[in-house]
Parts: structure tokens; C-alpha cells; sequence
């Protein structure tokens, strides 16, 4: 119901703070996410980052999927 | 800073002086230098292809172009999609008061750059000026006139099952470079329109002797309603590759944010070519060696049913309709 | 487009289809809550590759779709006032109101202005002092922090001529509403990715602990999805029911607490009108009253338009999972994308455009 | 009612539905139903002549005309100029979202009607849509080609000293008509535009044999500005008879109130003809005998200097410069 | 056009003129006050058909060339304001200020509205509640009732948003301003038709009186004209200088009392400043107190520009009869009605725009 | 200075009145001038009629002219 994507932090300027996604840029608000530094991932809906996005987190996940279809081979 | 004002577009003094100190200095030559309310040919020793087109763009001065560039391509693109060696255009111009002189002297610069790439001369003009809030700066309306070599029959009618579709390079570059742009937008991104010249490259594939179906430039509604309406015409089905139609990154990802398609996006210099099967591989051939085709591509195939349909294999293998557009493209943000 | 493309990874999605061909053993129906979701099914041609056993439907998860005509209408007569810049997402602009729609109204040379995010309309209101900006504020919790954001911004900046038309929903009590319907037949539920992210997976746990439910939060790329209806399969399976967050690079346990605290800040609960659903309590956030000055009705005085239900349109049904947009009989006749009878139809993401755009094709 | 919306020109189903519906029905032709980028002519056995204007007329719709029949028998008489044979026009609309689809319908028929009169194929077309705001309701963009008969040579160019200047009826018709309702002045007359067809006129004057050295619709800029036009083009003065030149009685009252000449006014059905002096007779009695033609007179005479001005005599026997107009025309009231 | 085209009699005309070069025995420099008058003597031609003794020369009559250019660039600041609609009669659009004109603001968007009638300005302000109506109330005699009656009308409406930036002028003082001067060299002049039509005859009496200077008051067309000539050159002849009026069938002895009535409610003499000729006193007319909501200049709190002589531009000269278009090294080059330096340019009826447009041609 | 033509009264409403002047029919306001009827004549400008038209007077100044000319003449 809510488009949104992952995007990097560029360069942060207060509660603002340029993203990056896929060689889009654009200034957006990161006032509701807590503790971000350039290099992060936040998830950009309407113009503000509504969450932070666990690298750690994305990596098991993609480890899960393998794990998963492996067993299928298996 | 001087500006464009009714006075241009009364008929009277200003009028001339803009003809004369703008419009024939960048378009001179001898057809124009005529002065009469009717501009005379020569006779044209085959038949006769025509088209004609008018630019609304906004903003007039884009990254890849402007609108003169883009109304002399548009229209000469147009032209050659017919197989027709493009001749000569004519030149419109609807103009805002107030919008300035020198904005004006680029355009008109540019389109006589573009025409001299594009070999064809600038036969008669026509300038008017509206009120302020009238338009929005400047509207130009190109006409072009064609030859077309015996025997050629090119149009949307003639796709046959079996027949190969191609594009010459990634698609939604134009459009999303606009969008990119707009009030209230604002991203950042390196995206140029793809305003370009196709005749050189249609010359090219002409040429090499393949069997050439259809060809069009995806513009307006972009790759989805150019197949869309050639399927009608031709009354034949299409089944497209999602994974072999060449899509630039920043035009992915602008399309993600906003939650738009980029096979519904405009284009301003790209070509899409339907040829028989037999020939496909010969005529990518000649689209990739061109400067414009770099990234051109075979992207799928012509079936004879089911009719007027387009669909889209995904690359997970799901198959799905790719719809003719209905209505304005609006950005979803929700 | 990094944490995107691996997760729609062809090779992995094959095997994973693969595995829940084999698994899928019996007719499961599940519902994917999220217009998010449902997009991206037809779009990737995902539903055709799917054991036919598996049926998925969509729910009520397109903040548009649920919008109540009302709403529409009520927007519609603002625009009619000169003293007002009506600003709204995109895709608001083409919902049918009683007659017409905000696109029709700026075809009229009304001030309707499409923006991105509602601190551009913030921006506008700066811009135009002169003019009362008025916000449409639609969204289910992940788009309540932005629009939270653009009321205390402009609280902060001591704008006075910025307010919103207040008709933000919620999704846990809406689940709930639907759940207990009941000729209602879902097996379990992938939950809607980016509300869990502002919310966190707490407040699906009903779902198991009260109705025996799986339910899976899920993530928006083909593998995210297919791994959802995986674990929802394998609860069913082992008749184990709970949550599980598949989506755990952007959904904590917790969600985003200053996410949170903001809306708490702004809104209250409030029940909400769902465009065929009616009112349901718990589902609606509205400003507290210290920030009543920023609610449109309030402070221009006006009455919002009463709702009428649409004649033919079943979207209520749809929306409920109780019928699928082939049931209506005004589909693809007097409802179309460019000509929309019901709020389904008019959200790209809404079911029945859905399924008009990307009927599926076998060969 | 049917509104235009900017999904009437986004190239998707809307727009089709647009061209099937409206411009099709219509407009319909063999050539028009090819449906590809360019339309393709037959072979123009000869030289072409080719004319292009914009039409942005306030209101569209006004006594004696719209804006439909004026853009095409604008371009058509413009055709007709060159002593060229009218055989094809494009149509190229630009449209305000939110004009009416009913006024539309009526402009299309008012083209299609004027088009069988001047028997012209429309060949070719555009749509776009532009916001509300950003255009006065619609512009009409009408390129047209014709066929030249071998040997004519009629041009702006060609007046020498002794030629006689005639034109085909009262001057100023058209533009006061239109100002008479101007928001705000509101002046009740019976005045009608004379937007009208002139080359059945020209063909029953090139019929008579006579030796015609110029042709031309003063438009824009009146009278005035287009013999100024000529006296430049062909480097010749001229000397008019004021009392020789009709113009009706309400004309000249609503000039009169606004303080303006009505030599400097636009005309949309007038033919300006430049003759030799010894065929001018005969041309002025072919074109009191046709029906635009009635009130045709003989206005003055070409001399060979001074060269590039115009004068006139005025009805008490003095004498005074007809300059160019500069900017646009301004009622004075004090 | 009835009585009006009577009196343009081609065959009485050529008599008349026969008879002047009868009378015409000595150089005779005949001012016409009025730009009407210079206007209709170029478009009929009539400067080439008298004979050369008889030298007609142009006065301060376009209250469009004698309007000053701090009151263009004030009106121009006007438009800068987005509450402001500014209205004006035609010709006064083309008028350059220091920078620009009304027509180039207009150009860049600025709302600048052409009005037929001062009463068209006040319906616009009853149109537009929000915004402050101006009307740059310039002209003489004869216009003067019709902006005293629009504020009249606007006072009695009650209509707020209303008001004029002045620079209304009067005739009489202003010519024996002329008059007084030394090096003037005038025998006799052409008084205003249309201004005596308001104001009578009396007010001219001075002429003749005080100064012994032969006048005419005549109407517009080649007879009328005619005809003051040749009574000025009569009186001559005579020695006998009095006051004639000429145009009776439209100017009485006391004018239009009503009109004259209106004037003195709504307003009273003052000086005022004339391009070219600077300040007169008892030349121009001003709201009285109880109007003075109205003055766009007390209501908006304004300030008027400064008046900057124009370089080269002889203007001041002409208008005094001193000098003629030709002795300005700027006319036909620098300065041509579609780029005018001075005031006498820029009105088609101004002094130099008349010889640059209608240059003799004696064949 | 102020172009003004003669106008005859075709139709009055209070202190506005429909003039004609040949073939040009205008609204007008004929606040300012007194006791005008139907058929009478008055000087129109901005809008405004300043003046009555004496037709007796038009015609004498006519026939003053033809004398003239008469004069002349003989
Ligand atoms: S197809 Fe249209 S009318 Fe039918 S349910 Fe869907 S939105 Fe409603
Ligand atoms: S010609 Fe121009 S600059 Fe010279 S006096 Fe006249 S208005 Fe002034
Ligand atoms: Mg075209
Ligand atoms: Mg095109
Ligand atoms: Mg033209
Ligand atoms: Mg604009
Ligand atoms: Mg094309
Ligand atoms: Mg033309
Ligand atoms: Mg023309
Ligand atoms: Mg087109
Ligand atoms: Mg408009
Ligand atoms: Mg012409």
C-alpha cells in the first residue's frame, strides 16, 4: 500500500539528508529515524525515512532463501 | 532583458524585425528567402510522405535538449519512419509575452543546428504571440515533407506472427529525465532525454535489405502504447522478454520511487523496429554498430493471436498483459 | 537498487516456487493485505506461476481504495473555494467522487496540486501566504509519521495556513474487523511490509493468539512474497501459528518508536469510514485537540458531504476478500482504469485495476 | 459535460478514443486511415507549394466564423497566394484541459466543412493537452500543400510602377468584428468576420488570362502592413485613393470610437490583388461577378519610387504616409 | 456618422482652403492645443494643402504625453504588488517610464487591464472583492466627469477596493502658462473642441482679453479646422481678437453644467506636474478630503517616484510649440513609435508620433 | 485630446442609456448630461456622454460653411 525503497545516506544535514537509490538523488527528512550515518540504508516513503534498514539482517535473509532452495537441490 | 511581446506576433514592425533578425538569420536559404504567404518546391519526383507534430514541453530547456531540438527531430523521426528521406519542415511557434528574446534565439539556433544534422531545410514559419498566462512560454508546431523511394511500405499494419521486435537503446530516458524535473520533484540524477535522429540509423538498416515490417518511434504512452496500437493495427499479438528490454538504472530506480512502469514512459530518439524473423539478427546488427544503437536489443516476438494483445514475459517466467495506458501517468506515492 | 534486485532473484525464485508446489497440498486461500503486495503479485506474473491450489486474494490495503466518497466529495467542494490550494499524492487526484474527481477539478483550472510528500505542501503553504493549503491526508501507519511530521513542522515554523482533510487508517483493528466476519474463508495472512515497519510485529499477534491464524510480514520482491506463502504452507503444515517476520532487514519486533512517538504526539485514535466497509472503531488516527487548528474541517467550518454508496460497484465485498473483481458486473464495461465506478478500480495498486492491467496469460 | 483532460494527449487510450471518435469521423480519408507516423501522399505532378499558420483567436467561436473554418481557409487562401492549387492540409491542435468536448466536436466539424468546400484532404494530425492556464481553450496549427501550375509566377516580388492595386471588398471586417467583443468593451454591431475561401476567386482571375503580379489576404496587420510588405518585396511605392476604399459604415464607427484605422485591421476573407494596368479592369469586373467579390475595388496605383513607401490620398485631397503598424493596435481613448 | 461626416465635405473643404490662401498674406503660426486636432490634421493631410505662410504647430493636448514619468514608474511599482489590478485607458500601456512600460509589465505576466471607461475599472472592482482596483486617472476636461463620476459611483456602491492614481489636468492655465512665456512666437490658437465641451467658452476669454491673441474653439474635422483658421486669420486681418466658437452645435457659452457640477464634487485645483513643461500651478484637479479613500496614493500608503528628466529627448520644447520633432536628434532613430523615448511618441496622437507616422508627401 | 464622437440616444434606463453610432450600439452613461430623450444626440467619451448635440446649431455652422464657400464663389 506504500510504495517505498531502500535508500543510502549520502551526505546528512540535520534532519535532513541527501539519499541515493539507484543514481537518484534526493533531499529528504530522516527527523523520524533514529541514529543514521552516512553509508546507512533508511526506507524512503513520501519524502521521509519511516525505518532503518539492517544490513545483518538483509544478508541472513538472502542466506535463508539459499539455504532454502539448497535444500530443495539437495 | 529584452522580451518577447504582442508586438512580435501584430503583423506589423516588431514582427519583421524578428523575422528578419532572427528567424532568417539562423533559417536562411533560398525557399524561405521567397517572403510570399505560400512557399514554393520544387517538384518532388516520387511520392510524398508528411507529418506533423507540435511541442508543448515543459521545462523548454531539458538536459539531453530543448524544444527546438526536439520539434525538428520529432518531426523528421517521424518522416523516416515511413522509409521517406525527410526534405523539408516547416516552423510554428505560439509565444508567450514576456518570454525572453534570447530563450527564443537558442531555440530557433538549435533547431537550425538539428535541421542541418537532420538534412532537411526550413521551408515557412508562422510566429504568434498569446497574452501572458496563455501558454506555457513557447509551443512549436513542425510540419516535415518526405520522399519516399519506390516500392516502400513500411506501417504498423504490416507485423506478421513470427516477426522479430527490436529497439535501438534503453527505454523512459526522456521521459523520467523531464519528470526528474518537475516543480516539487526535484531528484537529482544524471538522466538526459535521448532526443536524438533516427533517419541516419533507419537509412542504415534500409539499406542492409532486411524485410522491415513496422517502424516507430516509441514517444507519447512510450513502448507500451507503440505496441499496443501496432498490434491493433496489425491484428496480431506480441510476447515481450522483461528480462532483454534495456532499461537504464537511474530510469528503474526513478520509476520505483514514484511507482511508475518505464515501458510507459516517453521516448524522443529511440526506434523500434519489426522485421521478419529471418532478418532480425541482421538488422540488430546494423542497429548496434550505430552510435544511437549501442544498446539495442531483440525484444521479443509477433504472434498471430492473440489479437491486439501485448504481453510480457517477467523474468521469474510469470506472463503478464501489458495494457495500452489510460490516462495522464501520475506518481504514486501511496 | 541495492536490497531490491537480490530479492527477485529469477534462479531462486524457481526453486522456491518448486518447493511450494510441494507443499501446497491442499486449497489455501490467503489474503495479502497490502495494495503494495498485490501490485507487485501481478506484476511479476507471480499468481500465474503459483500451484493453483494456492489462491491469493487481495485485501483492503490501498489507503485510496478506502477512502470513502465523502471524502472525495467534501475535497472536491474545497476546490471550489478560491482561498484554497488543495495539495494530494498522485494517485488521489483520480478518484471518482459522487461526480467527478480532483483530476476533473484541476481540468477546470481548480488549484489542485499533486505533490510528493506532505512536506512539500508545507513548502507550498510557506510560498502562499495568502492561501489556505490544504493537505489530503491519506495513509495507513507508514505514511501517518510523514504527515505527523508536516503538522509539527508547521506548528513549529508558526504556519497558520497549512491543514489536512483527515483520513488516515489503520491496519491491526481492520484485520481484526475482517477476521471476525463470518463467511470469511482465509487461511492466513501476509501482513503489509512497510506498515509493519513503522508498527513492528507485535500488534499482528493476534492474528495466532486469538483466531489461530498464520500470518507472515512480508517484503515486496517475488522471493520476500513467495517466502511468506512458504511459511504460511509450512505452519499450515505443522499446525503452528504465529507470526513470523520474513522482513526482518527493515520490520523490528518494536517497529520505529519515533515513528511512533510522532504520531502519538499528533493523532489520537479515532474509528474510520472505509469506503465498503463502513465505520470501524479503532481504525482511524485524528489530530488531538491541541492541533485542531490543523485539521481543514475544523478550522474553515465546513460540513463534510455525506456518503453515498455506488450502485453495481461490489468493492466492499472485494476488499473483504468475499468477492474477486470478475464478480462485478461493471468490470471492464462501465468500470474501467480511465473511467473508474469504484475506489478498486482507481488506484493502480487497487484490485480491480489490478487485475484489469495484468490479467494473466498462459501459454 | 465532457471535459478535455490531459489524458486526451498522453498517447494512451484516451487519446485514441479521441482521434477515432472525433477526428476520424470527421475528418476521414483514404490517406488519414494509413494511421502510421507519416501519411503518404501520391506523386504531385509539378512544383508544390506549402504554407503553415497557427490559429489562437479569442473567442474560438465568433459571427461569421470559429476558429476550425478559420485555420483552414487561413491556410488553404495562403495556398491560393501562390497561384498553387489547395490539395492537402494537416490539423495540429494544442488544447487547454477542461474545454468542453462539445465545442470541440463543433470545431471539427466547422474543418471538415470548410476542408470539402476548399476540397482539401485533412492528411495528417497532432493532439496535445496542455494544463488549465497554460493556453487560451485551443490553438490550431493548419500546414497545407498545393500543386503549382507549371509557369506561374506570382509573388510579393513582382509589382512594378503602373500596376494597379484592387482588392475584393470592405477592409476590416474581421478584426473588428472580434474586438467589438472584447471583454469589457462590449460594442453591440452586426459586423461579421469575412473569414472566407478566396481561391475559388483566384482561379476564376487566373482564368481570365490577365497578367497578375501579386496576390495577397491582408491578414494581420491590415491593409498596411501588407502593402508596406509588397512595397518592400518589389521596391516600389504606392499611392492609394482613400475615398476608393471600401470599408463598411459600422467599421469605420467602431474605429472611430476607439480611435484606430481600419486599414491597419485584420481581414480573413479579403483578396489583395496587384494587376497590370491594362488587365486591371477586367481582373476588378471577375471579381465584382463572384460572390466574395462584390464590393471589389480598384485602390491604387504602383509607382516606381519612392521606393518601400506607401501613401494616400485622402479624401480632401491630401496626402499622408501609410507607415507600417508598429506594435499592436491600443483603442485610444484619450 | 451623422454630424460627422457632414464636416468633412471634400468640395467645401477645397473651397475653404482656397479662401485661407486668399486671407494668408504673412507668416502665421496657429497653435492647435489639442492632439486631437494634430491627429485629424495628419490624417486628412490638410498641413500639406494649406498654403506655407499658414504654419500650424502642436501644444500640450494628449494627456498621455504630458503624464510625467514618475507617474509611469509609480504605476509600474503598482503592478509589482500581487494585490493590485491596474487599470488604464489604451495608450497610456505604451508609455515608457524610467525602466519599461505599463505593456512590458503587462508582458511579464503583471495584471495590467485595458479599460474602456473609468466605470469599467469600478465593475472589475466589484468583480475582484480581493484585490485593490486601480485606474490611472489621466485626461483633461472632457475626462474628468466620467472619473468623477466613476468615483461617485464607487462612493455611493460602497466599493472599497477602488481608487485612482491622479494626474488629472486642465486646459486654460495651462495655456496661459504657454502664453506668458517669452520667446513664444504664437498668433493665434486652436482652443479644445471636446474639453470646451465641458468647460464653455468663458474660461478662454483671457486669451483674447489679456493677451490679444485671436482663438478659435473648433471641432475635429477638415471643415471645423478649416474654419478656425480662417476666422483666426480674419481676426487678424481684422485686428479685431475675440474668442469664436466654432463648434456650437457641441460647446455653449457655459459648458456642461451637470458635468462641471460632478468635477467640483469630487474634486479641487491643484498643481500639477507636466512632462516637459514641470510644475503649473492651477493645472491639475485632486480628490477633495472627503474622496481621499480613493487616492490609490493616501489608501496604499505610496510613495510617488521621482520625476528624471529623459536625455535628449526635446519633448518640454515641442509641447511649448518651440521646437518640432525634426529638431530632436533622437526622432525617427532612438525614438519611433514601437520604442518611444518621450511622451510625444508614445500617444498615436502625440506630436512626434503624428510626423513620424504621417510625414508629408506633396507629389 | 480626448476622442469622442456624436452618438444618438436610442433607448434610455435611468442615467444609462443604448446609443447608436452608425451601426455601433454601446451602453453608456448619461449621468452627466441633462434632459436627454430618445433621438437626441450627445458627445460620447470613456464611456461617458459630456455633452448634448445642438442639431439646430450643427445645421447653422453647415449652412455657414456653404455660405462661405458661396461667397467665395461669386
Ligand atoms: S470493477 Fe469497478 S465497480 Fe466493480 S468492484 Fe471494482 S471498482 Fe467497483
Ligand atoms: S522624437 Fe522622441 S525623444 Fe525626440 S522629442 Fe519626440 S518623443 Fe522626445
Ligand atoms: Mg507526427
Ligand atoms: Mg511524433
Ligand atoms: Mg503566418
Ligand atoms: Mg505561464
Ligand atoms: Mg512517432
Ligand atoms: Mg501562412
Ligand atoms: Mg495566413
Ligand atoms: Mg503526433
Ligand atoms: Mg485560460
Ligand atoms: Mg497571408
Amino acid at each position: 500500500m506504500c510504495v517505498a525503497v531502500p535508500v543510502e545516506i549520502v551526505k546528512i544535514d540535520g534532519t535532513e539528508a541527501w539519499v541515493n537509490f539507484g543514481g537518484v538523488q534526493k533531499m529528504v527528512s530522516i527527523a523520524l529515524v533514529e541514529d543514521v550515518k552516512v553509508g546507512d540504508y533508511v526506507l524512503l516513503h513520501a519524502g521521509c525515512a519511516v525505518s532503518r534498514l539492517d544490513r545483518k539482517e538483509a544478508e541472513k535473509t538472502l542466506e535463508l532463501f539459499k539455504a532454502y532452495t539448497m535444500m530443495q537441490k539437495e | 532583458m529584452e522580451l518577447i511581446t504582442l508586438a512580435h506576433g501584430s503583423g506589423g514592425k516588431s514582427s519583421h524585425q524578428l523575422i528578419e533578425g532572427l528567424f532568417y538569420k539562423y533559417f536562411r536559404n533560398d525557399i524561405l528567402e521567397q517572403r510570399n504567404d505560400a512557399s514554393v518546391l520544387p517538384e518532388i519526383l516520387g511520392r510524398i510522405a508528411v507529418s506533423t507534430d507540435s511541442f508543448v514541453i515543459h521545462p523548454v530547456f531539458f538536459p539531453g535538449g530543448d524544444i527546438g531540438k526536439l520539434s525538428v527531430y520529432g518531426t523528421v523521426n517521424d518522416l523516416a519512419m515511413s522509409g521517406a528521406k525527410p526534405l523539408y519542415i516547416t516552423a510554428a511557434f505560439i509565444i508567450e509575452e514576456g518570454f525572453p528574446l534570447k530563450d527564443l534565439e537558442k531555440i530557433v539556433a538549435s533547431m537550425s543546428e538539428a535541421a542541418k544534422a537532420a538534412e532537411v531545410k526550413i521551408i515557412a514559419g508562422d510566429t504568434k504571440v498569446v497574452e501572458a498566462g496563455s501558454a506555457d512560454q513557447i509551443y512549436i508546431n513542425t510540419t516535415g515533407i518526405g520522399i519516399l523511394p519506390k516500392d516502400m511500405n513500411i506501417g504498423g499494419q504490416n507485423a506478421k506472427g513470427g516477426d522479430k521486435i527490436l529497439v535501438s537503446g534503453t527505454l523512459g530516458d526522456h521521459g523520467t529525465a523531464i519528470m526528474a524535473l518537475r516543480k516539487g520533484f526535484e531528484f537529482v540524477t544524471d538522466l538526459e532525454s535521448d532526443c536524438g535522429l533516427l533517419s541516419g540509423m533507419i537509412q542504415e538498416i534500409l539499406q542492409a535489405g532486411a524485410d522491415i515490417k513496422v517502424l516507430r518511434d516509441p514517444t507519447r504512452g512510450g513502448l507500451a502504447a507503440t505496441l499496443n496500437e501496432i498490434s491493433q493495427q496489425s491484428k496480431v499479438g506480441m510476447l515481450l522478454e522483461e528480462g532483454a528490454i534495456p532499461v537504464k538504472q537511474a530510469v528503474r530506480s526513478l520509476c520505483e520511487i514514484l511507482g511508475l512502469d518505464p515501458l510507459y514512459i516517453a521516448n524522443e530518439g529511440k526506434l523500434l523496429v519489426i522485421a521478419a524473423e529471418e532478418d532480425a539478427e541482421r538488422v540488430l546488427a546494423v542497429m548496434k554498430n550505430h552510435p544511437l544503437g549501442k544498446d539495442a536489443a531483440m525484444i521479443g516476438t509477433v504472434m498471430d493471436s492473440p489479437k491486439g494483445q501485448v504481453y510480457l514475459k517477467t523474468e521469474i517466467g510469470g506472463t503478464r498483459i501489458l495494457h495500452m495506458p489510460a490516462g495522464e501517468l501520475l506518481p504514486r506515492i501511496c | 537498487m541495492k536490497y531490491l534486485t537480490e530479492f527477485r532473484d529469477p534462479a531462486l525464485t524457481k526453486t522456491l516456487i518448486q518447493k511450494i508446489e510441494k507443499k501446497a497440498i491442499q486449497e489455501v486461500i490467503i489474503m495479502e493485505v497490502c495494495g503494495t503486495h498485490t501490485m507487485s503479485i501481478f506484476k511479476s506474473g507471480l499468481r500465474g506461476l503459483l500451484p493453483p491450489q494456492v489462491r491469493l486474494i487481495s485485501g483492503p490495503g490501498c489507503p485510496v481504495c478506502v477512502t470513502p466518497q465523502s471524502y472525495i466529495d467534501t475535497a472536491i467542494q474545497l476546490t471550489e473555494r478560491q482561498d484554497v490550494i488543495l495539495t494530494a499524492f498522485g494517485d488521489m487526484l483520480r478518484v471518482p467522487g459522487t461526480e467527478g474527481s480532483l483530476m476533473a477539478q484541476k481540468s477546470k483550472g481548480r488549484d489542485v496540486r499533486m505533490v510528493y510528500s506532505p512536506m512539500d505542501a508545507v513548502q507550498l503553504a510557506l510560498d502562499n501566504p495568502h492561501k489556505e493549503v490544504v493537505f489530503l491526508a491519506v495513509g495507513f501507519e507508514t505514511t501517518a509519521p510523514a504527515i505527523a511530521l508536516s503538522v509539527d513542522q508547521a506548528k513549529k515554523a508558526d504556519i497558520h495556513n497549512y491543514s489536512i482533510l483527515q483520513s488516515i487508517k489503520t491496519m491491526p483493528n481492520t484485520m481484526e474487523a475482517l477476521v471476525v466476519e463470518e463467511d470469511i474463508q482465509i487461511h492466513g495472512f501476509l501482513c503489509p511490509g512497510h506498515v509493519s515497519a513503522v508498527i513492528g510485529v507485535k500488534p499482528y499477534r493476534f492474528l495466532s493468539e486469538k483466531y489461530g491464524l498464520p500470518a507472515v510480514i512480508a517484503g515486496f520482491e517475488s522471493l520476500d512474497i513467495l517466502m511468506g506463502i512458504y511459511h504460511i504452507l509450512d505452519m499450515m503444515d505443522k499446525k503452528d501459528y504465529k507470526v513470523v517476520n520474513e522482513y526482518t532487514r527493515l520490520v523490528s519486533e518494536e517497529g520505529n518508536l519515533k515513528a511512533l512517538e510522532m504520531i502519538t504526539k499528533i493523532f489520537e485514535v479515532t474509528a474510520s469510514v472505509w469506503r465498503g466497509l463502513g465505520s470501524i472503531e479503532g481504525t482511524g488516527l485524528k489530530l488531538k485537540q491541541e492541533y485542531e487548528n490543523y485539521d481543514t474541517v475544523k478550522k474553515l467550518g465546513i460540513q463534510m458531504a455525506s456518503e453515498q454508496p455506488v450502485k453495481g460497484c461490489i468493492c466492499g465485498e472485494i476488499l473483504k476478500g468475499k468477492a474477486c473483481p470478475l464478480d462485478c458486473r461493471l468490470f471492464s464495461t462501465a468500470c474501467t482504469p480511465e473511467n473508474p465506478v469504484g475506489a478498486c478500480m482507481v488506484s493502480e495498486e487497487g484490485t480491480c485495476a489490478a487485475y484489469y492491467k495484468y490479467g494473466e496469460f498462459r501459454d
